[in-house]
């Protein structure tokens, strides 16, 4: 309830908090955890830098659910020493979410929320520091067609606006290459997948693209597997989880393929996955090192002198900030600069988890 | 004595229902108990076959406390109700319902020659052998129910109203049924609104008022017992 | 738990019957005094945080207290509405959730410019038409299932909301997870031109809700008793008999269905006018379940309860929201499970639910003592 | 629609809803065994199903295999099922007599209304699944690849293999036995007439807490069974597992008429083909869709399921 | 008693119950036939009943007396056959319309509403014609208010017609057995019937209950209803009705008068047996 403009702890430009939105519980929350690992872990080197905490973390699990995150968003907004949020993570909650974030003029770096339509809405505090879906779903194409040479391709999604918007894509730029569609219900509602096998199998198709989350597509690549089928699994950001490998077993998991708009883990260097290593015990995971870049972003701002919510808002419309993952710049409905984007794919391996393949030129 | 109940309360929620209720059955008897509709007949019967928990008092059975003892048990032991309302097993057959009676029992042979006499008892049972006895008439799920009580061979059957529903010509049969099993070492005890026929046949009776037992008796005492005259078997 | 104490629907359930009975005492005027004093307090929960001591205890701390409040307010109501169903009328209905998304849905269709339709209504131009689709669907839902007793019409309902559901996520024209956005609020602006019914601030949403909650229950309450709650009842303990006695069964399961889908739409509206977005997770079958556990374990067939009940389905978790867990972690995590373990203590120790209704609560006392040795 | 679609997959379909149905028939049996006699709908049958697909697999833990294990030699794989039935089968058996006596008894003692048992039922079912997805942090668990599938025989393009037939005999053979028993032994007809008229009951010398127990742990012992199935054919099992199985197991048995064993064995077959027909006809999606619809106008015409209700009138 | 309205000048059994034309005939089943599967619980039954008579209906057990009156009032629709009720065929109908049109009826057992008290038992009875619906009493609209008092008031007068007002308040489930039958005689009459059908209202009544009951079934009918009566008690059936039909094996056997009636010797043999004491 304090007034913004206390200088409180020691040093100057201290006593504010940043904040993180995003799933911590429920069914897909191994991403919401990546995300706030890596934006804690900055923040925490920030404090450390500063020799006190200058910088609080505030945490706010949405589960990554559109019900439940307008009124949390409340309680987040309702804290006025929040200067700037990163998440929400997923397309479904930004919607729900963001309104409330803009009306109170809390500015917002998404590291992962990937729906097109995000940044047509007209908000002022939305930032996406990682390409949209409509990169992401040719890249797919791209990967299927040149890479794979697959000729008949099964298409299926989750229904969710992610995945759902991503089969979209992945179907419209394969065109005559696809020779079957599907779609399930999405994770957690749905767990015997046989009849889809049952279409898969029987379709001839080599790859089957998959728009949805690591857990069905855990589920799905075990059950085809386990009924004989031996063709490529492929999907987007969403599956970029060991836990699809857990799920499905690390033999059936081998040579799954995913399309993320991010950069393999080695590149964002030793120092910041070491340091991750060591703080949270594991390695650092899909976005986690977006979200350091994103928390790092707004530190320099309030660092700058930004310590209120309007300017530091301002503050990221002129920003060009090199991180461990990207350089970010973003244009006025902010989307990162199209010359800034990137996708990679990634392949599981025997061990169950995700190694950078190769980078995906879209054209 | 074969049943001696000593100072048997009960309580239906708020409701007292048994006020204190003392009664004995020798064996080889047939005792009666007769009373004004909610008077604690029904009651009474209950808490002898433990369907019902009863507050105060105890129940002793051939020599033995049965007071807190689980009903099925009690039927292990040997007493068999017939209850108020019939109670028969509506979505099993009329075999089924018989055969649920010897539910505690092994003989097969006996089972069935116990299943005989009462197909020979009721004849109408038979016809209606493989009908699932929810669709019964009223007065053949009496006969039903009555005759389930037989297939247990119980030491003590307790009868609740067996004449109700029945047409009078079975009336006449049923009581003297009674008095056959009766005579074939079976002891009973009877409630009954037809105190007439219960009366003439009973060797003892009881007659209860609002759960308190007013006056006993032997059968022909009370039938000719003015006060009981008046109240229970009408106009003479 | 305790926030609830302000509530008319107060307390414990021997002190709430204790209450009941020096209130029906007391002459007209003093009992009006009193309920007003009641609303007049429910009218302030926002601000119970002020309150020094208990206060505190009360207010959640994970999530805006007022969108807590608000969702109480429509928890309230759905409790309400399927009370009539199920408390009064005795029709076990497992899918009542499907009546909130109905109403919520149809306002989103008619308002959102996402919407196929087009029309882009205001919010109080959809409420008409929502609840009139709602009650549709409630009298849709009850023709078919008029022949069916008991369980069986349990699994239908539960069936009927499963099938809203998948419609909701499967058919393009419902959107599924994309869901809709830009849903409008309520309309009206303050003095200084700023909108009353805002984002950020959830407590008028909060008054809009208990106003209608209040409406509701006067109007469920005329309705119990009445000819109309005489029915109901009679349909509860024993159909067959009640159509023989004249009750036209058909007609009143029918009114039930109807008046329960129409405060369930009522509930949705309220929701979609005030998230402003929704889509096809919402909606799932858990929700009725946990509605119907709050009816009952308020006390199924009586008002008050319903309303205890309602209230506490959604105060509790979000009331453990933030709070420290054991390892590290939210209690928020675990609300479900002790949510379960709180549905079985206070099922095993008050069969009848927290206030049962009058007539309930005797025949538990009856049939309890009846009870034979197991 | 995609009539070609389904016409060409019509054998796989076939086989893989038998498979289901199976499993969800099994499922369903316990469901209709409490409802024949208590007339209860045990929500907390689906968590008994649920710790029985985790028994099974920690059972197989214990001598070091998980889902990256490799497939172990045909004597092994045999004892290993053995085990896991037998794990599950005790633990399903386990959970299903201790929410009996845990919610429902207490509840029974003080005569409660038939609405506060269906809701301990729903708090019972909320406390086992919560409290495992807390434990396992709503992440799934894999099944070890025990069962090498291999096609034994096909008709046309409809591959059936040694899992399937496993899973389809296996329940086939279990209703039938549990058939047996409830219409055939004198204990069975001690549980229908406890079905029926539980005061009665005790008056020809049933022991009604005892078979009320008996029906709770034969429904356990059936879902233990389904269990296994489901981790051998699934492959996965998580917290959630049992509620989303277990509303189609309880729809399969309303479908069937609940309380009717039969009915079970039908409503589930049907059950499974349904889905995976409408799965081929208009996309998986849609698969449940075609379950609630077709209980919807089953019941229409025939209110109390095919077979019509209650463990009396099983035989009929 | 009016003795006379009872003698009418057929009383013969033989023909079919097409004999009776009469302006004054309430109710009439025509050749009415009921099947369960293979079991004929009614066949071709045909009989008329009289405005303001007591109307007996007997028979050995099974014989179809319960299941006539389940075709009566729309629990069992007849497989064939015909019933008329003040010249409306009844077939097809619903319970509540038939009901509403004037035929109430108890049960062999008892099927109160346990849980409502004795005054709001009698009430649902009473709301068979009020009109109150979901919008008047969701408005309080004058309708509700009247109806409402009217039916409380007549309600409590019939309580205290079969005699048990002081029970009003108590739920009905604690009332004893044959309170129990009383009130569902009050609840039956709350719906205004024309004709009042009593299935065995005495079974488990002692002989001066029964002498009771003898006493309100003449009242109901004074008060110019029609009384059916399904009883196996000769001495309340012989001593209360004004013509009796006898049925066994669902045919009729018997039609006439009780004196008549008693000494048939189809009927001796069928059902009465020896002459019975109470006789
Ligand atoms: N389940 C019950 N709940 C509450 N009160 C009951 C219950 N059963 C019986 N009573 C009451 O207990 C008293 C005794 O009833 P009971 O049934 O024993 O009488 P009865 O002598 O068998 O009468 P009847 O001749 O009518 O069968 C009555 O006042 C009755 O109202
Ligand atoms: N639903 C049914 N299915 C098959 N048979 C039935 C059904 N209902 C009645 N019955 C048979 O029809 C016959 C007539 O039954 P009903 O109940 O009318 O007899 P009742 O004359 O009232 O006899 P009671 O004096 O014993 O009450 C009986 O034999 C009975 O078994
Ligand atoms: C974390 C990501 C997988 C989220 C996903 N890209 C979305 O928009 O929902
Ligand atoms: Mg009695
Ligand atoms: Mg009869």
């Amino acid at each position: 309830n304090k007034d913004t403009s206390s200088d409180t702890a020691s040093g100057s430009n201290c006593g504010y908090k940043l904040a993180f939105f995003g799933a911590l519980t429920g069914s897909a929350a191994n991403l919401g955890v990546n995300i706030e690992q890596g934006f804690e872990l900055a923040v925490n080197q920030y404090n450390e830098k500063k020799g006190s905490t200058c910088i609080e973390v505030a945490k706010f699990d949405s589960q990554g659910a559109a019900e439940v995150a307008p009124g949390v968003a409340r309680q987040l907004v309702a804290d006025k020493k929040i200067l700037g949020i990163v998440g929400p993570p997923f397309s479904g909650e930004s919607e729900a979410a963001d309104p409330i974030f803009e009306e109170a003029g809390i500015p917002t770096i998404t590291p992962s929320a990937t729906r097109v339509s995000l940044s047509s809405k007209g908000w002022k505090v939305f930032h996406r520091a990682v390409a949209n879906d409509d990169s992401q779903g040719p890249a797919a194409a791209a990967y299927i067609k040149d890479t794979l040479k697959a000729q008949k391709v099964f298409v299926a999604d989750d229904q969710s606006a992610y995945g759902a918007g991503l089969a979209e894509v992945v179907k419209s730029k394969l065109g005559p290459l696809v020779v079957n569609t599907d779609k399930t219900e999405g994770d957690g509602k749905q767990s015997d997948f046989s009849a889809l096998v049952a279409k898969v199998k029987s379709s001839g198709a080599t790859a089957f693209f998959y728009g949805g989350y690591y857990t069905n597509a855990g589920l799905i690549r075990k059950q085809l597997t386990s009924a004989g089928w031996t063709g490529t699994l492929l999907g987007g950001d969403g599956m970029k989880d060991p836990g699809l490998a857990k799920a499905a077993g690390n033999a059936a998991a081998t040579g799954t393929v995913v399309t993320c708009p991010c950069s393999p883990p080695e590149q964002a260097g030793e120092e910041f996955n070491n340091a991750y290593k060591t703080k949270w015990n594991v390695a650092a995971g899909t976005y986690s090192d977006v979200a350091y870049d994103a928390a790092n972003i707004f530190l320099q701002g309030i660092e700058a002198g930004n310590t209120d919510p309007a300017k530091l808002n301002t503050y990221l419309s002129t920003v060009n900030y090199k991180g461990i993952a990207n350089t970010y710049k973003w244009t006025s409905t902010g989307e990162l600069d199209p010359t800034l984007i990137k996708v990679w794919a990634f392949k599981f391996d025997a061990s169950g988890e995700e190694k950078a393949d190769v980078e995906i030129k879209v054209s | 004595m074969l049943l001696e109940l000593k100072d048997v309360t009960l309580l239906y929620g708020r409701i007292q229902a048994l006020h204190g209720i003392s009664l004995t059955v020798g064996q080889g008897e047939i005792v009666a108990l007769i009373g004004a509709n909610g008077a604690g007949k029904t009651t009474t019967m209950k808490a002898i076959s433990g369907l019902r928990p009863i507050a105060q008092g105890s129940i002793v059975f051939d020599g033995q406390d049965i007071t807190k003892m689980r009903a099925d048990l009690r039927v292990v032991r040997g007493v068999s109700q017939s209850p108020e309302g019939r109670g028969v097993f509506p979505g099993m057959t009329v075999r089924e319902n018989l055969d649920m009676g010897a539910y505690t029992r092994r003989n097969k042979a006996e089972i069935a020659q116990d299943m005989d006499r009462v197909f020979t008892l009721f004849p109408r049972l038979k016809e209606r052998e493989k009908q699932s006895s929810g669709t019964l008439s009223g007065g053949e799920q009496q006969m039903l129910a009555v005759g389930r009580a037989l297939m247990s061979r119980p030491k003590l059957l307790l009868l609740d109203e067996p004449s109700m529903g029945l047409a009078p010509m079975l009336i006449q049969q049923i009581f003297d049924i009674i008095v056959e099993i009766n005579q074939q070492g079976t002891t009973v005890l009877l409630v009954e609104q037809n105190a007439q026929q219960a009366l003439s046949r009973a060797h003892r009776a009881y007659v209860l008022e609002t759960g308190r037992i007013v006056k006993e008796g032997t059968g022909q005492d009370l039938l000719t017992d003015p006060a009981v005259k008046d109240a229970y078997l009408g106009v003479a | 738990m305790s926030a609830i104490a302000e509530k008319p629907a107060a307390g414990s359930g021997k002190s709430s019957r204790q209450l009941r009975g020096w209130l029906g005492r007391q002459p007209a005027p003093v009992r009006w005094l009193v309920i007003i004093a009641f609303v007049a307090a429910a009218y302030l929960l926002p601000y119970v945080g002020e309150v020094p001591l208990i206060g505190p205890q009360i207010v959640t701390t994970g999530v805006d207290w007022s969108t807590v409040l608000f969702e109480m307010s429509y928890y309230v109501l759905l409790a309400l509405g399927l009370n009539v169903v199920v408390g009064f009328a005795g029709l076990l209905d497992l899918g009542y959730v499907g009546f909130f998304a109905v109403g919520a849905y149809v306002t989103a269709l008619l308002t959102s410019p996402d919407s196929v339709l087009h029309t882009q209504y205001g919010w109080v131009v959809a409420i008409p038409a929502a609840l009139a689709v709602t009650m549709l669907a409630g009298v849709l839902l009850g023709w078919p299932t008029l022949r069916l007793r008991g369980d069986y019409l349990a699994i239908v309902t539960l069936g009927f909301a499963e099938i809203i559901r998948i419609i909701a996520t499967s058919a393009t024209w419902a959107r599924g997870d994309r869901g809709f956005s830009s849903i409008p609020h309520p309309p009206g602006k303050t003095s200084d031109g700023t909108p009353i019914f805002g984002v950020t601030d959830a407590i008028p949403y909060f008054w809009l809700g208990l106003t209608v909650v209040i409406v509701i229950v006067f109007g469920v309450r005329n309705l119990d008793r009445s000819r109309v709650g005489r029915s109901w009842l009679a349909i509860r303990e024993d159909e067959e008999a009640a159509e023989i006695m004249g009750v036209r069964t058909i007609k009143f399961k029918l009114w039930a269905f109807a008046i329960g889908a129409f405060i369930g739409g009522l509930g949705g509206v309220m929701f979609a006018g005030e998230t402003g977005f929704i889509n096809s997770q919402t909606f799932i079958l858990q929700f009725s379940i946990l509605v119907l556990a709050g009816v009952v374990m308020g006390g199924s067939g009586n008002i008050a309860g319903a309303i205890l009940g309602g209230a506490l389905i959604s105060y509790i978790p979000n009331r453990l929201r933030g709070i420290q867990g054991p390892f590290d972690t939210d209690l928020y995590e675990y609300r479900f499970a002790l949510f379960g373990a709180m549905i079985i203590l206070i099922m095993v120790l008050r069969p009848q639910g927290l206030i049962p209704s009058r007539r309930r609560a005797m025949e538990l006392k009856d049939r309890e003592k009846e009870a034979a040795p197991q | 629609m995609n009539f070609s679609g389904l016409i060409q997959d019509f054998g796989p379909l076939t086989i893989t809803g038998l498979e289901q149905g199976a499993i969800i028939a099994l499922f369903a049996l316990g469901y209709t065994l409490v409802y024949g006699v208590l007339r209860l709908i045990n929500f907390a049958h689906s968590e008994v199903f649920l710790l029985g697909t985790y028994a099974a697999l920690i059972s197989w833990g214990w001598f070091g295999l998980d889902q990256n294990s490799a497939t172990p030699s045909v004597g092994a794989v045999l004892g290993y099922l053995v085990l896991g039935m037998i794990a599950a089968i005790v633990i399903s058996g386990v959970t299903a007599l201790a929410v009996e006596v845990v919610a429902y008894r207490p509840l029974r003692k003080r005569n409660a209304p038939p609405l506060a048992f269906l809701i301990t039922a729903i708090g019972a079912s909320l406390v086992i699944s919560e409290v495992v997805g807390v434990v396992t942090h709503r992440n799934p668990r894999g099944v070890p690849p025990l069962i090498k599938p291999s096609t034994v025989f096909s008709i046309g393009n409809m591959q059936v293999s040694n899992l399937q037939i496993l899973i389809i005999g296996l329940a086939l053979v279990m209703m039938f036995a549990l058939d047996r028993f409830i219409n055939g032994s004198r204990l069975g007809r001690g549980i229908r007439a406890v079905a029926q008229n539980p005061d009665s009951a005790a008056l020809m010398g049933v022991n009604k807490s005892r078979v009320i127990a008996l029906v709770f742990l034969l429904g356990g012992l059936m879902a233990g069974i389904a269990a296994v199935m489901y981790d051998l054919k699934v492959g996965v099992t998580k917290y959630d597992a049992g509620f989303l199985l277990g509303i189609e197991a309880f729809t399969a048995a309303v479908l069937g008429g609940i309380g009717n064993l039969r009915g079970a064995l039908l409503g589930g077959l049907l059950l499974g083909l349904l889905q995976n027909y409408a799965a081929g006809l208009f996309g998986t999606q849609w698969l449940h869709l075609a379950s609630f619809v077709a209980l919807v106008l089953i019941l229409l015409f025939r209110p109390t399921g095919l077979l019509g209700e209650s463990l009396g009138r099983a035989r009929a | 008693m009016d003795e006379a309205a009872s003698t009418g000048p057929e009383s013969d059994a033989a023909p079919a119950g097409k004999s009776a034309p009469d302006s004054d005939v309430l109710l009439e089943m025509d050749n009415v036939t009921l099947r369960f599967g293979g079991v004929v619980a009614l066949n071709g039954i045909s009989f008329a009943l009289r405005k303001g008579e007591i109307f007996g209906l007997i028979g050995p057990n099974g014989a179809g007396k319960t299941t006539c009156f389940n075709a009566m009032t729309g629990v069992y629709r007849p497989t064939s056959g015909q019933i008329r009720f003040q010249g409306q065929s009844l077939i097809g109908k619903k319970k509540h319309e038939i009901t509403r049109g004037g035929i109430a009826r108890t049960f062999q057992n008892v099927r109160l509403f346990p849980e409502m008290t004795a005054l709001e038992n009698v009430m649902v009875g009473a709301d068979a014609h009020f009109k109150t619906s979901v919008i008047s009493a969701l408005f309080r609209l004058p309708r509700f208010w009247r109806e409402e008092r009217e039916g409380r008031a007549k309600s409590m007068e019939l309580l205290r017609f079969v005699g048990i007002e002081h029970r009003a308040g108590e739920v009905s489930r604690n009332l004893s057995y044959g309170e129990q039958r009383r009130l569902e005689i009050a609840r039956a009459l709350a719906t205004n019937p024309t004709l009042l059908c009593l299935d065995e209202p005495a079974a488990g009544f002692n002989p001066a209950e029964k002498e009771d009951l003898l006493g309100l079934i003449r009242k109901i009918r004074d008060t110019g209803v029609t009384v059916l009566l399904i009883e196996h008690d000769m001495r309340l059936v012989m001593g209360v009705t004004d013509r009796i039909v006898v049925l066994e094996f669902g045919k009729k056997i018997a039609e006439g008068t009780p004196a008549e009636v008693r000494d048939n010797p189809a009927v001796i043999a069928a059902y009465l047996g020896v002459p019975t004491d109470a006789a």
